[in-house]
This record gives C-alpha cells, sequence and structure tokens, in this order.
C-alpha cells in the first residue's frame, strides 16, 4: 500500500452540486499541496471521494462505502441535513469524521469523539453580522430567515446574541421554502423602520428578498444577510442594483492575511476555471487537516487519527485551527467570520481587521 | 284519482315482513317519493311498475337504506328501520340488486358472491357457500372467470347470486329481467319464483308487465310519486288511470 | 375523404348504402362477432335482433367507426368505414344513435341539438333543421333551454334522435332506443323511429324488443353468439315459428 | 352563460370573505384573552398585494381547471409546466437577450404544441378505467419535465435582471408593483378570451360537448381527440404563460419550484370548483388575499409568515370536506 | 348457451389469493442478500424500509383505491414520536415504536373520518394538503416540542435482547422483520373478510354497501392499519437515519415515493410494492452517476411506462388478474 486513502463526501450530483463543484475543486488543490510538500509519513495521499446524490439515504451508503474502504477519516461536507445523518452514523462506526462545511450548531453541540468541525457554527455567522450592529450603533434590527435547519440555526443565535448586545429585534419573522413572495413581511418591516434588517436565506430566496425589498421599499440603514445565498457571487449577478451596499457574513475570503491565502486562491481558481467560494476552501483545508491528523497520529488507525485530531493546533490559508470545547460545543475550532459588502457590484471585505478592511457603507 | 285496492294486505295472521308507512322522499323542491305505503309477506311477490321518473327506484332506496326517508316509517319483522344504513339491513336480512348491475370487475365471479358470503360464515365454509349460490343461479361452471368478462345475462344472475349470498329474508330486485332474451327472461322468472317459495319476500321494479303479471301477487303503479293503483297484476293492470300513465291503450 | 361519387351498387331495385360482409370482431383475445354479413338500402328500414351479447351493439360500433374490425368489410356507398374515425363517419352521413342516449347533460336541448350540426356541411341549415326536428317533436320546443339532463326518458330519446337528425344523415343507426322506458313510452318512440321514413331516412335498428321490431321494420336480421341465423323480410319472421318460439316467447 | 353568473360569484365570494374575515377576529380574539397578542394587517396596501398575488394564483389554476373540467385529468404536470415556462424565458433571456415578456409570443405556440403533444401521444393512449392513470402519468410527466430542466440549467437559482422588475407605481398611496400589474392584465385578457372561445365559438361548444361526454361528441362529428389535445394545448400554454409572467415578480428560481405552484394551483381550483374557469380565477384572488393577510400576522411574538401555506392549505381541507364543488359551484356551470 | 345446473362435479374450485410462493422467494432473497452483499448493508435496509413502507400504503391506497400521497406524515409521527420519547423521557425504542404506532392510528382514524368521503383525486390532493400542515407544524411548532426545523438527533438507546440497534446487521434484520410482518399481515388480509371487503369497497362502494360493507368502517381499519405499519417503518427509519429533519423526512416527495413504490411494483397484487421498492431503489443506484441531478428522469420515465404499458405495475406483466382488458375506445 503507497498510498494512504482518506475519505470525502460531497454531493457531485444533486441540489448541492453547485457546491460539491467547489468543494472538489478545493479537495484537489489540498491533495496536490501535501503531496508536493511529500506526503504524510513518506507516502502520497488519496482522496476517496463519495457522493451522496444531495441525498440522505445515498449519502449514508456513501459513507458506508468509506467505511468498508478502510479510510481513517472522512472529510464531509456541505448540507447539515445530510452531515447530521452520515455524521452520526460514522461516529457509531467509531471513524473519526471532519466536518469541513456544514455549520448547524448542533452538528458540534453537543457534538460527539468522532466528529470535529473546522468552520465556524451558525452561531458565528450571526455574531459577526451582529458585532458590525454593535459597533454601529444599530438600535433596532428586523430579521427574517428560512425556515430550513441552517437559517434557524442562525436565526436562534441572532435572537440571543440581540439580547446580549442589548439590540432590539423588532421583527423576528421566518419563511417557509417555496413561493418566494415576501411582501407581506416586507411590508410590515417597512412599517416598523428598523435601523438594520438581518436575512437568512439561501441562494434563489437571498436574490428575490433584497429584490422585493427595494420594490417594497424597506429602507434600513444597512441590509445584512447571513452567509447562504448573500455570499455567493450569483447573489450580486441576480440581484443586481438591488444587491448593492448589502453586508453579508461569510466564512473565508482571498484578502485574509493568513499565510497562504493569496496563493490558495489563485490555486483554487485555476482548478475551478472560475471564482472559488469559501467552501473550496473550507475543502481545502479538510484535506490539509486530515492530512495532518494521520501524521501526528503515525498511520491510519481510526482511534489514533481521532486522538491527534484533538491536538491539532495549526495554520492553514482558510484560517487557524484547533479544535475546542466552549460554549456548550464540543470539538469545534473557534474562527472567526468574516464580513463582506457589495459595493460597486463587488463584495469588498469590511470586518474583521485582519481582512484589511474597507469601510461599510450605509445607506442612510 | 287513486284507485286502492279494497283491502291492504294486512288481513291474514301472518305479519308482514316489511312494512312502510307514508314514506315520502324529497330531492330539494322535487317530491320524488310522495307517502307511500306498502307491506311485504314472506314468500310473497311485490311488483312495483309506473312511468320512468315515477320514483320507483327512489322508492326502492329509501326501503333498501341508500335513501333517508324524509318523513314516515319503515319496518322490518316489526322493528323500526327507517334511515337505517344498507349495510345494516344486511345483516338483518335485506338484500338488493341495483338497476345497472355492478359487479366487481377485478374479482373472479366467485369471489364476487365471497365477498357477501363473508357477511355470515369465515374461511371454507363462505367459499362451499359461495359455490352453492352459483350453482343455485347456474354460474358454477364460470366460477374462476373474471366477473368483467361475463355477459349481460351472467351478470344479472351474479347480482343474484350475491344478492342470496346475504341469506336474505328479503329482497329487492330493480329490473333484472330487463334487457334479458325470451329464453333468459324465462329462466330468470323461474329463478325468482323459487326463491319466492322458499319463503323470500320480494319487491320487484320491472317495465315489462308480461313478467310483472306473471310473477307478481300484488302490484302497486306508482306515477309521479304517487301511488296510483294497487291490487292484483289483473286489477291494475285494468285499472284506467294506469293505461293513462303507464301502459297505453292500444296494448298487444 | 374524397367526395367523388361512388356508383350506387344496385340491388332489387334500391341503392344500397350500408353493407357489410363477413365482418370479425374482437374485443383483445375475445371474439363477438362471426362472419356477419348484412346490408341496408335506400329508404329500408331494417331491425338487428338479438339476445343479450349476441353482438348487435358491437356491429354498430364497427359501423359508426367506434372500433374497428378484425376482418371482413363494412362500406358505406362503397366507401370503406373499417378504421375511418368515428367523426370522419359521422360527416359522411352516418348518425348513431348509441344505447344510453349519450347527451350533452349540463347543456341546453337546443344546444344539444345544435352540436348535431356541429359539421361544417351541415352549419349552413342549421336553422331550417332546428325548425324541422322541433316541427318533428313539438314537446321539445318547450323544453328548449333546459339543461338535457333534466328530461325524462322520452324526451331524452327525442333530443338524441333530433340530435342525430342535425347531421342531415343518410343513414341513421339506432341502439336500443326504448331501453328502460315505460311501455307507454316505448310506443311513442316505436311511432316515431317507423315515421322517420317521411324524413328520407333509412334507419337499421337495434332492439331487444323483438315483437316490436318486427312489427315496424321492412326487413330483418337475427344474430345469436355473434353470428347471423336467420334474415328476411319482418313480416315473415313474425310469423316464424322458429323466431316466435326463441325470441317472442310464444 | 358563465359571464352572467358572475355576480352571484361575487356575492359568495363576499360573503365567504366576510365569514373568513370575522372568524379570523374571533380567533385573534380568543388568542388574546389567552395572554398572546394577535394583529393582522389589513391595509389596502395588504389587501391589493394579495390580490395581485391571487391573480396570478388564478391564472395557473385556470389551465388547470380547464384541464380537468374537460377531461377529468387532474395534471400533475402543472407545476413543472409552468417552471418549463420561467425556463424558457431565462434561456431566451440569457441567450438572446430577450426581455422575458416577448418570450410569451414563443411560449404560446411551443406550449400549445407541448401540450397537444402530450395529450395526443401519452394520455389519449393510457389504457382507460384503471384506476387515477392519468393521474399518475402527468405526475411522471411533470418529473420528466423538472429533471429535464435540472441536466440542462443544474441545481443552482436562476434569476432574470430585468430593470422594470422592482420598479413599481404609487396609486393613491399604494405600490403597485409593475410585474404583478403586468399579471393582472394578461391574467384578464386569458379568463376573457377563454369565457369567449368556450361560449362564443363553435369549438368552444365542441370543448364543452367533449367534456360531457365524449362518446356523444365523437358521434356528431367531433375529433374530440383533437379537441382534448387543443385543451390541454391551451392548458399547457396557460400555465407556460404564468410562469414567465412569474419570473420578474419572483426574481429568483430553482428547477423544483413547480412543486410548490402546483399546490397553489390545486388549492385554487378546489375553492373555485374543479373545472370552473371563473371560479379559479376568484379562488385565486381569495387565495391570495387570505394568504397574505394571513402571513402579515402575529401572534404574541411569533410571526405567521412562516405558516402562510397553512392558511391555504387549511381552507383547501375544509373546502374539500364540506363544499367539493367548490365555493361557488354548482355543477351546471362548468366546463 | 345459457347453462342450468346440469353440470357434474361439485368440486368447489380453487382460488388463487396471491401467490404464496413468489413472497417465500422474495423473503429467500432478503434472508440472503447480507451474506452476499455484506458490504451494502445500506442500501438493503433502505430498501426494505420502503419496502415495507409501500406494502404498508398499498393496504389503504392499493386495496381501497383510496391513493394517499401523505404517508410520509405517518413515518414521521412514528419518527418522532419514538426519537422524541428516546430524548425527552429515555423510553426505550420499542415502546416508542408502540407508542408511535398508537398515535399514528388515531390519527388515521381522524384523518380517515373527515376525508373519506372523499373519493379518486380529491382524495389525493386531501392528503397531500393534510401531510403538508403537519410538516408546517413539525416546522413551526412554536413549542419547539418538536426539535423545530433543525430536527433530532437520535440519542443513544439501549440494546435489544443485548443488541446494539445501531449496528446495521440488527437493523437488517429489524427491517427484515417489518417486511415479513407486513407481508404476513398482506397475506391474512387478502383472504380474509377484510380483505375481499376492501376490494369490494375500491370497485364499487355502492354495491359494497348493499352486501353488507360499511365502507368507511373498512376503510377506517385499513387506513388503521396502514398508519400503524407505516409508523413502525418510520420508526425503524429514524432509527437507521439517525438523525432527521422535517425537510427530509416530511416532504411531499417522501410520500409519492412511497406511493410509486407500490403503484409501480402493481398495486392489486400482494408482493407488488417489494418489487417495485427494489426496483427504484435498485435503478436509481445505477443511474445515479450519470444522471446526476436528474436522478429522479427515471422515475418520470418508468411511471409513463408503467401506466401506458403495464396498468398493472411489473406484478401486472406477470399475472393477468391485476391487468383489465383493454377496453376498446
Ligand atoms: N339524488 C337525486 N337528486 C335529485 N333528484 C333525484 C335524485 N334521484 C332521483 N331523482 C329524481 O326523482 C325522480 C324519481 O326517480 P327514480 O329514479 O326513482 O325513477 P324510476 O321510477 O326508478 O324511473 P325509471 O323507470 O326510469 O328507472 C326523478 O324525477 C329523478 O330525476
Ligand atoms: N368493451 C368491451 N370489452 C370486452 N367485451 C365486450 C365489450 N363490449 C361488449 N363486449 C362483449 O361482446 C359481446 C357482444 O356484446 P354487444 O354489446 O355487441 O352485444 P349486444 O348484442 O348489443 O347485447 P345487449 O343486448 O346486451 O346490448 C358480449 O359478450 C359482450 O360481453
Ligand atoms: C451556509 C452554508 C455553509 C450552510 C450549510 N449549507 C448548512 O446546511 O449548514
Ligand atoms: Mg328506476
Ligand atoms: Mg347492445
Amino acid at each position: 500500500q503507497d498510498t494512504i486513502k482518506i475519505g470525502a463526501i460531497t454531493s457531485v450530483t444533486g441540489r448541492f452540486a453547485e457546491f460539491g463543484k467547489q468543494q472538489l475543486a478545493g479537495f484537489k488543490v489540498g491533495v496536490d499541496e501535501v503531496n508536493r510538500k511529500g506526503g504524510v509519513n513518506g507516502k502520497k495521499i488519496e482522496l476517496i471521494i463519495e457522493d451522496n446524490a444531495s441525498d440522505v439515504n445515498k449519502g449514508l451508503a456513501a459513507a458506508e462505502r468509506l467505511v468498508n474502504a478502510g479510510v481513517p477519516i472522512v472529510i464531509n461536507e456541505y448540507s447539515s441535513s445530510l452531515v447530521k445523518a452520515q455524521a452520526q452514523y460514522l461516529a457509531r462506526q467509531k471513524v473519526p469524521v471532519l466536518v469541513v462545511t456544514s455549520s448547524g450548531d448542533d452538528i458540534t453541540k453537543p457534538g460527539n469523539d468522532y466528529i470535529y468541525r473546522l468552520n465556524q457554527p451558525a452561531t458565528e455567522y450571526a455574531r459577526a453580522i451582529f458585532n458590525i450592529f454593535r459597533d454601529n450603533k444599530i438600535k433596532t434590527v428586523a430579521m427574517i430567515a428560512g425556515t430550513g435547519a441552517f437559517e434557524k440555526s442562525v436565526a436562534e443565535a441572532a435572537v440571543e446574541i440581540g439580547k446580549e448586545y442589548g439590540i432590539q429585534l423588532v421583527e423576528n419573522q421566518s419563511y417557509d421554502r417555496g413561493i418566494n413572495d415576501f411582501r407581506p413581511v416586507l411590508n410590515r418591516i417597512r412599517g416598523k423602520n428598523p435601523d438594520a434588517v438581518f436575512m437568512v436565506s439561501y441562494a434563489e430566496d437571498s436574490v428575490a428578498l433584497m429584490r422585493q425589498a427595494r420594490e417594497v421599499g424597506v429602507k434600513p440603514r444597512i441590509f445584512a444577510g447571513g452567509a447562504a445565498g448573500f455570499a455567493l457571487p450569483d447573489f450580486i449577478k441576480g440581484a443586481g442594483d438591488a444587491a448593492e451596499s448589502v453586508v453579508t457574513a461569510t466564512a473565508w475570503v482571498p484578502e485574509l492575511r493568513y499565510a497562504g491565502t493569496q496563493k490558495l486562491n489563485v490555486d483554487l481558481t485555476k482548478a475551478l476555471k472560475g471564482e472559488p467560494t469559501y467552501h473550496a476552501a473550507q475543502a481545502y483545508a479538510g484535506v490539509i487537516v486530515a492530512a495532518e491528523a494521520i501524521k501526528r497520529a503515525g498511520g491510519t488507525d481510526r482511534e489514533k487519527v481521532k486522538a491527534a485530531l484533538g491536538g491539532i493546533k495549526m495554520n492553514t490559508a482558510f484560517g487557524p485551527i484547533e479544535f475546542k470545547d466552549f460554549d456548550g460545543f464540543k470539538n469545534q475550532s473557534p474562527l472567526e467570520m468574516v464580513a463582506q459588502q457589495v459595493q460597486n457590484g463587488k463584495f469588498v471585505p469590511v470586518y474583521p481587521k485582519s481582512a484589511s478592511p474597507k469601510p461599510i457603507k450605509f445607506e442612510r | 284519482m287513486t284507485t286502492t285496492a279494497p283491502h291492504p294486505i294486512q288481513d291474514t295472521a301472518t305479519a308482514p315482513l316489511l312494512r312502510a308507512e307514508n314514506v315520502r322522499v324529497q330531492f330539494g323542491g322535487l317530491v320524488a317519493v310522495k307517502d307511500i305505503s306498502l307491506a311485504v309477506k314472506s314468500g310473497e311477490i311485490l311488483g312495483l311498475i309506473g312511468p320512468n321518473g315515477a320514483g320507483k327506484t327512489t322508492l326502492f332506496n329509501a326501503l333498501s337504506g341508500f335513501v333517508k326517508p324524509t318523513a314516515g316509517l319503515v319496518t322490518f319483522q316489526g322493528r323500526n328501520i327507517t334511515g337505517v344504513e344498507p349495510d345494516r339491513l344486511a345483516r338483518l336480512g335485506i338484500a338488493r340488486t341495483f338497476q345497472v348491475e355492478r359487479p366487481f370487475e377485478d374479482l373472479s365471479v366467485i369471489e364476487n358472491v365471497l365477498v357477501a358470503c363473508f357477511l355470515h360464515h369465515r374461511g371454507r365454509k363462505a367459499q362451499e357457500h359461495a359455490f352453492e349460490m352459483l350453482e343455485i343461479v347456474g354460474l358454477a361452471d364460470r366460477a374462476l372467470q373474471p366477473a368483467a368478462e361475463l355477459n349481460l345475462a351472467r351478470r344479472r344472475r351474479l347480482e343474484l347470486a350475491k344478492a342470496l349470498a346475504l341469506e336474505p329474508k328479503l329482497l329487492f330486485l330493480d329490473e333484472v329481467i330487463a334487457g334479458l332474451n325470451p329464453p333468459a327472461q324465462a329462466e330468470m322468472i323461474g329463478l325468482i319464483r323459487s326463491l319466492a317459495d322458499r319463503g323470500i319476500g320480494i319487491v320487484m321494479v320491472e317495465h315489462i308487465m308480461q313478467v310483472i303479471m306473471t310473477l307478481s301477487d300484488h302490484v302497486i303503479c306508482m306515477a309521479f310519486g304517487e301511488k296510483i293503483s294497487e291490487g292484483t297484476p289483473a286489477h291494475v293492470a285494468s285499472d284506467p288511470s294506469v293505461i293513462k300513465a303507464y301502459l297505453g291503450d292500444d296494448d298487444d | 375523404m374524397t367526395e367523388t361519387a361512388v356508383k350506387p351498387q344496385l340491388n332489387s331495385g334500391r341503392e344500397r348504402v350500408l353493407d357489410v360482409q363477413n365482418l370479425d370482431v374482437a374485443y383483445g383475445e375475445a371474439q363477438v362477432v362471426f362472419g356477419v354479413s348484412l346490408h341496408v338500402d335506400k329508404g329500408e328500414l331494417v331491425g338487428l335482433v338479438g339476445g343479450n351479447g349476441s353482438g348487435k351493439s358491437t356491429i354498430l360500433r364497427v359501423v359508426s367507426g367506434m372500433i374497428r374490425a378484425r376482418g371482413g368489410t363494412a362500406t358505406y356507398r362503397g366507401k370503406t368505414l373499417n378504421g375511418t374515425p368515428a367523426y370522419q363517419i359521422t360527416d359522411m352521413g352516418v348518425a348513431h344513435v348509441p344505447m344510453g342516449r349519450q347527451l350533452f347533460g349540463q347543456m341546453s336541448v337546443e344546444e344539444n341539438l345544435i352540436m348535431g350540426a356541429y359539421l361544417p356541411r351541415t352549419k349552413a341549415h342549421r336553422a331550417q333543421n332546428l325548425q324541422k326536428v322541433y316541427d318533428f317533436f313539438p314537446r321539445l320546443t318547450e323544453k328548449k333551454s333546459m339543461p338535457a339532463a333534466a328530461l325524462s326518458g322520452g324526451e331524452q330519446q327525442m333530443v338524441a334522435i333530433g340530435r342525430a337528425l342535425m347531421s342531415e344523415p343518410e343513414v341513421l343507426l339506432m341502439d336500443e332506443p326504448s331501453l328502460g322506458l315505460a311501455p307507454l313510452v316505448v310506443k311513442e318512440v316505436m311511432r316515431v323511429i317507423a315515421s322517420l321514413r317521411e324524413l328520407g331516412l333509412t334507419v337499421l335498428l337495434v332492439e331487444q324488443n323483438v315483437r316490436q321490431v318486427l312489427k315496424v321494420t321492412d326487413r330483418s336480421y337475427v344474430l345469436e353468439q355473434g353470428r347471423l341465423v336467420i334474415e328476411g323480410p319482418s313480416a315473415e319472421l313474425l310469423h316464424n315459428p322458429e323466431v316466435q318460439r326463441a325470441y317472442l316467447g310464444i | 352563460m358563465l359571464a352572467s353568473k358572475n355576480n352571484k360569484h361575487l356575492q359568495r365570494f363576499l360573503t365567504v370573505a366576510a365569514g373568513i374575515v370575522i372568524l379570523a377576529v374571533v380567533a385573534a380574539q380568543l388568542l388574546s384573552r389567552s395572554g398572546a397578542e394577535a394583529s393582522f394587517d389589513i391595509s389596502a396596501q395588504t389587501i391589493i398585494q394579495g390580490l395581485l398575488v391571487g391573480g396570478v394564483y388564478g391564472l395557473i389554476g385556470l389551465g388547470l381547471s380547464l384541464i380537468f373540467g374537460v377531461m377529468r385529468v387532474v395534471n400533475f404536470a402543472h407545476g413543472d409546466a409552468l417552471t418549463l415556462g420561467m425556463f424558457l424565458a431565462l434561456f431566451m433571456f440569457n441567450r438572446l437577450g430577450l426581455d422575458p415578456y416577448v418570450t410569451i409570443l414563443i411560449a404560446l405556440p411551443v406550449g400549445f404544441a407541448l401540450g397537444y403533444g402530450i395529450q395526443r401521444f401519452v394520455l389519449a393512449r393510457l389504457p382507460e378505467g384503471v384506476g387515477n392513470s392519468s393521474l399518475l402519468a402527468t405526475l411522471g410527466i411533470g418529473l420528466i419535465f423538472s429533471n429535464s430542466i435540472f441536466l440542462g440549467f443544474g441545481a443552482q437559482p436562476q434569476s432574470v435582471n430585468v430593470p422594470y422588475a422592482i420598479s413599481t407605481v404609487n396609486i393613491a398611496g399604494v405600490q403597485l408593483s409593475i410585474p404583478f400589474l403586468v399579471a393582472g392584465l394578461i391574467t384578464a385578457i386569458s379568463i376573457t378570451s377563454l369565457n369567449f372561445l368556450l361560449y362564443r365559438t363553435e369549438i368552444g361548444r365542441a370543448i364543452r360537448a367533449t367534456a360531457q361526454n365524449s362518446l356523444g361528441a365523437e358521434l356528431q362529428g367531433v375529433n374530440t381527440r383533437q379537441i382534448q389535445a387543443i385543451v390541454f394545448g391551451i392548458g399547457i400554454t396557460l400555465a407556460l404563460v404564468a410562469g414567465i409572467l412569474l419570473l420578474p415578480i419572483l426574481g429568483s428560481v430553482i428547477p423544483t419550484i413547480g412543486e410548490n405552484f402546483l399546490l397553489k394551483a390545486f388549492v385554487v381550483t378546489v375553492l373555485g370548483g374543479l373545472g370552473n374557469l371563473s371560479g379559479a380565477i376568484i379562488g385565486g384572488l381569495f387565495l391570495g388575499v387570505v394568504e397574505t393577510v394571513g402571513a402579515s400576522g402575529q401572534i404574541g411574538s411569533i410571526g405567521l409568515n412562516a405558516w402562510r401555506d397553512a392558511f391555504g392549505l387549511t381552507m383547501f381541507v375544509l373546502v374539500l370536506l364540506f363544499r367539493p364543488e367548490g365555493l361557488f359551484g354548482k355543477t351546471v356551470k362548468r366546463v | 348457451m345459457t347453462t342450468t345446473s346440469a353440470h357434474s362435479p361439485r368440486a368447489l374450485p380453487k382460488i388463487n389469493f396471491g401467490s404464496t410462493w413468489l413472497s417465500l422467494a422474495l423473503i429467500a432473497l432478503m434472508i440472503i442478500y447480507p451474506f452476499v452483499f455484506g458490504k451494502n448493508m445500506n442500501w438493503g435496509i433502505a430498501t426494505l424500509i420502503f419496502a415495507g413502507l409501500a406494502l404498508s400504503w398499498n393496504i389503504l391506497g392499493g386495496w381501497t383505491g383510496q391513493e394517499s400521497f401523505g404517508h410520509a406524515a405517518l413515518a414521521g409521527v412514528g419518527a418522532y414520536t419514538l426519537t422524541l420519547l428516546a430524548i425527552h423521557y429515555q423510553i426505550a425504542p420499542w415502546w416508542g415504536a408502540l407508542i408511535g404506532m398508537a398515535l399514528a392510528t388515531l390519527l388515521s382514524l381522524g384523518w380517515g373520518w373527515l376525508t373519506f368521503r372523499l373519493r379518486g383525486a380529491y382524495f389525493t390532493l386531501s392528503s397531500i394538503a393534510i401531510a403538508l400542515l403537519i410538516r408546517i407544524y413539525a416546522i413551526n411548532d412554536p413549542n419547539k416540542f418538536t426539535g423545530g426545523s433543525e430536527g433530532l438527533f437520535m440519542p443513544d438507546l439501549p440494546t435489544f435482547f443485548g443488541l446494539d440497534l445501531f449496528d446495521r446487521r440488527v437493523e437488517y434484520w429489524l427491517a427484515f422483520a417489518f417486511v415479513l410482518l407486513v407481508l404476513l399481515i398482506t397475506h391474512v388480509i387478502r383472504r380474509s373478510r377484510l380483505g375481499y371487503a376492501l376490494l369490494a369497497v375500491r370497485e364499487d362502494e355502492e354495491s359494497a354497501r348493499a352486501l353488507g360493507i360499511n365502507p368507511l368502517r373498512m376503510k377506517m381499519t385499513a387506513f388503521a392499519i396502514s398508519a400503524a405499519l407505516t409508523a413502525l417503518g418510520g420508526c425503524i427509519y429514524a432509527i437507521y437515519l439517525q438523525a432527521f429533519e422535517p425537510h427530509t423526512l416530511l416532504e411531499l416527495p417522501l410520500s409519492i415515493q412511497i406511493a410509486l413504490m407500490a403503484i409501480i411494483g402493481g398495486r392489486s397484487s400482494i408482493q407488488g410494492p417489494i418489487l417495485g421498492a427494489i426496483v427504484i431503489l435498485g435503478l436509481g443506484e445505477l443511474t445515479r452517476s450519470f444522471l446526476g441531478e436528474a436522478n429522479l428522469l427515471i422515475y418520470g420515465f418508468l411511471i409513463l411506462i408503467v401506466t401506458l404499458f403495464a396498468p398493472g405495475g411489473i406484478m401486472g406483466l406477470f399475472n393477468k388478474t391485476g391487468a383489465k382488458l383493454g377496453k376498446a375506445r
């Protein structure tokens, strides 16, 4: 056996295939980098990538194939709903799981000995935005979030953080997936005239939301989005002028000043033949961290790899990674979120300090 | 204009099986059955005739539980069964056939009958009983054929077998003979006669006067929901109001 | 369809309009009509009788294009009918008054009649024909605007016949027009059928009621289990002992 | 005939609407007794917004109802046909820069041909009398539609960015979105021309006759297969047009969006009475208002927007149970 | 030809109640599977669970002809009950399953009582609506008892007679037992009064009433059985998934999938739904790699093929009783 095989699950096909594409690129860049630097313990690494077809049952079958393939660790992917079942299964099979993208709080809260997450949980999405609110004297916020697991998770965190920061939530609305007519809620929000509007939603909804908000004439000082749909290039493309000056949380931007960030951006762009999103960077980081854990474990024994993960503390182009237990989280990397704003039709970073931020523009 | 027979049939010692008193059925503004009273005894055949839309099928439905009478009283063996659901009537011993025969097309002939046999029997006993019924109506050789493949005459027999499988004391037959050719008619007439001879009370609707004349012990003629004539077949057939409303004068 | 007039075949001095030869018909696997041949000449009123399931309706369905025969031919004035869609056969001049009348229940009586003149060929004379039908069935005049479903059985039968007349047919196929009707109404319907001749129509009448049919028709065919068993002038059949025994219950 | 009954429709509609408002107020009262405060926004803005959404729902329901009325087919492909319209417009916009509204002109023949073909080559060939086989077949066709879109466009959301998409006009203090107004206008044109077609033309009479008794119609010389194909063609065209009209309204769509609109169409047509065309429009308006007002509601600290679908669905179940012929329907004036 | 009673043998004809040997063959296949495909237990378990769900659906949808597109909600009731009881009250899963089945039965009684006056497409539509209302409630439950849209994680469960319920092998046999139970019930019902009453009701309610059958009661019985079994399947599904959300468990597509398996397999037959589950999940597995996100395309075509050419479903191709003679146009 001359290569070390690492497992990875992502949505190569199905509803989440767009993100799968990003992740595949990230995986590739990660593997290339590890192997170029001489691999792990003298062996090259190889990724066994299984497709979950964006479907729970197929995801479980994918996870099973990885268990059978004897991989020491599984890198797990985008959608929280799929990851929850896959990770739960893998953990019960005593296979360490490294979650790289999905962000429902409950994946690591309370978590499990075998489940590690390097990306920021939903709470952080809300915190990044509310930090901006607090720093800019926003007093009242109207919130609208989807009823998906991720959106609800962020929305619930926002309620807590709002209380903590003394920011008043004048509207707390959610909407069911389906028909994107947000006008009734937006009308209400307009009536409340809040300082800020905080929106958590997936791609198709984020475009619709912003456009309709402009149509209805909601005029806060600032519109903010909780990543997901708002952080994608398609958001600007789809919403056009309506997207201007919307702030959104996001997990990673190329402007971050971590070592290797610039190079990673170049590599990912090359691998994708297009603009990378943070999902690709997260997948890349997953490979780097998994390789490091195997290196530290000195082999592919699952228990040892699990133990090694616990001790990891390293810097990656995605950010510093270490797994800690805090605030009810377990094996969770306490990485800070980034925020960016659409300025002149482009995302520019506005938060935190480490991302060479531009000043935030307010609408009034 | 309503010519009624001198005595309603309650003079003999045997109490009637079925008795209806002033049954009325109303659909919105339309009174389809207007205060009809009748009685049937065991072993007796009551014929019901009348022009199209006179309310015969509706009266049938009211007596067999498919339509709730707006007013009136229906008793069976002395019990009040007004407005009782048909499935409960079936348990009490009242069976009916439909004007348009309706076999369960996905089932075989014997299974069609089996459905009814389960009312009183279980398992193998039920199957045997079903087969017996098929023998009575003369369909035994087609037991395993899909019911959908039967022709009209056999469908009528099947319809009858299903009704008989309920082991009824009272049987409502809605135009079971219409549409049959003369030999088939003759057989069906014989069959109905033999059922009456076994003590089953029968109420039948039929437009074919000859059948009514041969089979019925007693005939009621309805028009516009009302009883316009009642009595022996001969009495009703010669009643001028019946001829005017129903038979037409140049009868052959 | 080609509009070229086919030279009428002459037989017994009359034009043959409908000609069925060696017809075999099956539903799925089951054959129900076996080598039946029959014909109807211009102006004739012909009866087709027989027991249940003997294939009477089936033959009418083939002639009016509702189903296809498996073998044999059916022609109308030399034009083949088998395989021609029903709506085109109606256009040729063959009207079928099917069992159960098949009215448009929620449409008014008048609209039902107008539907009979749906064909472009008949549109021009729609108004006249409508008047003719009302003249023929004065009872329908009063019920003009009632939905057809609200009519009594006999009246519905009149609408069905009237509707068929609206298509200016040459041949009328009638399937059990008396089914389920009270004796009084049956008599009336039969009278109407007999008088159709005055309108210059050719009629093929299917009935259960053998006695009635034999009384009104010129010629009749007797069908038994899909095979033709007897044919001849109706008056003769009425006195044919075999027919009397088997169909008249005498 | 249909048009003349509209007054009665309106009366019933208003009665029922009043009933629902009273119920809502009572419910709100009860809830506020129990401690939670309930409020609904019944401003002109919200109501009119609801009517505008409802107009689009009505247009979707119109096609579904027409198809059901004539063929007794519950077209489960209707929602996906609508999606097809959206993606047709998207395709034209992305490739040729064609304005979505211009695409309607293309959708007319495309939708008609598609519907015609489906009826002719699939539905007309279903074996008769086997359960809900047409329901299933259309379900299959819908899956083929939506998954073909998947294959062609991928799963990511798509949007057209036309300048008028977010423009509004202000009439008497009520803000009206331009795409909605266009949709309302086209809905009005559709129902009017459909009514004209059905009740004032020969082919319309043939369609109604076929709807009531296709055997009877065939025997009068009506090519009923063709009539049914035409009706399916019209129905699908209406769905495509509705999809195109929705595109600028929604702003962003995914290939599976049809499912939600299918449900709306069901609700709308059942409210109006399956097969009742004017009923579909009124049902649509009704649903739009109920949903919009409902979604604007708040009980205690809970916003009711997430329950939006529940309002429609509850009404749907209630109407199915107590007035299966629809709120306004008698059988006499079906298609 | 008119028959008189002049036929000779009085032998009772043998009624075909549906092939027993085919059921046995399928059972044998299920027993062999883990020994041959031990590395693909997940596919096997999912297929068994769906086969069982489709069989359960069929008791209502196939036999009484009330085609429900809302059965996911019933599976959801089972899954939620078992999981919530385990999380909040540490109730053992077998008790949880029983309680879940009881709740589903209660729900079905109310649901059936409300909607059984509707038939055909109307019933189907109403079932969609009710199931979606349940879904909306689960997502938006103001008290958050249902876990809301984030769904639930299956907590550690006690062992079942010493067996670890999270062992895929144990789950396989559990799912197998579930299918076996439903199959057995189906076989028993098929030849019983209930079975015939259901078939009669499907074909003609009025006729059935005349034969002493109370259609409402029969349909309710069928629905109750179907619901209880579906809930049981939902319980096993929950243990198998270990984490689920309303957005995956309570959606319309899952309901439709269950129904389609039965319909494509053949609803008039006993074993059809099992075949449907095998074929659909098998084809899904085979086409996943090249159809990608459009993997439901295969469903679409399967449905068309079945409705056009095999109205009796896959089973209808084997035995003719399910498929009626094509009627003439
Ligand atoms: N469910 C109903 N709703 C409204 N009217 C009805 C209903 N059922 C029957 N009617 C009407 O009641 C009257 C009596 O109908 P019924 O079917 O009892 O007549 P009938 O004597 O059986 O006629 P036929 O000899 O033609 O079978 C008719 O006018 C009919 O239209
Ligand atoms: N659609 C059909 N599918 C299968 N078999 C049929 C169909 N229609 C009729 N048959 C069968 O074909 C045979 C002839 O039927 P047909 O209706 O032509 O007889 P008929 O002479 O008109 O009888 P009736 O007097 O009962 O109307 C019968 O055995 C019948 O069962
Ligand atoms: C914004 C995304 C990273 C969220 C992810 N799709 C999830 O389900 O958790
Ligand atoms: Mg009657
Ligand atoms: Mg016939």
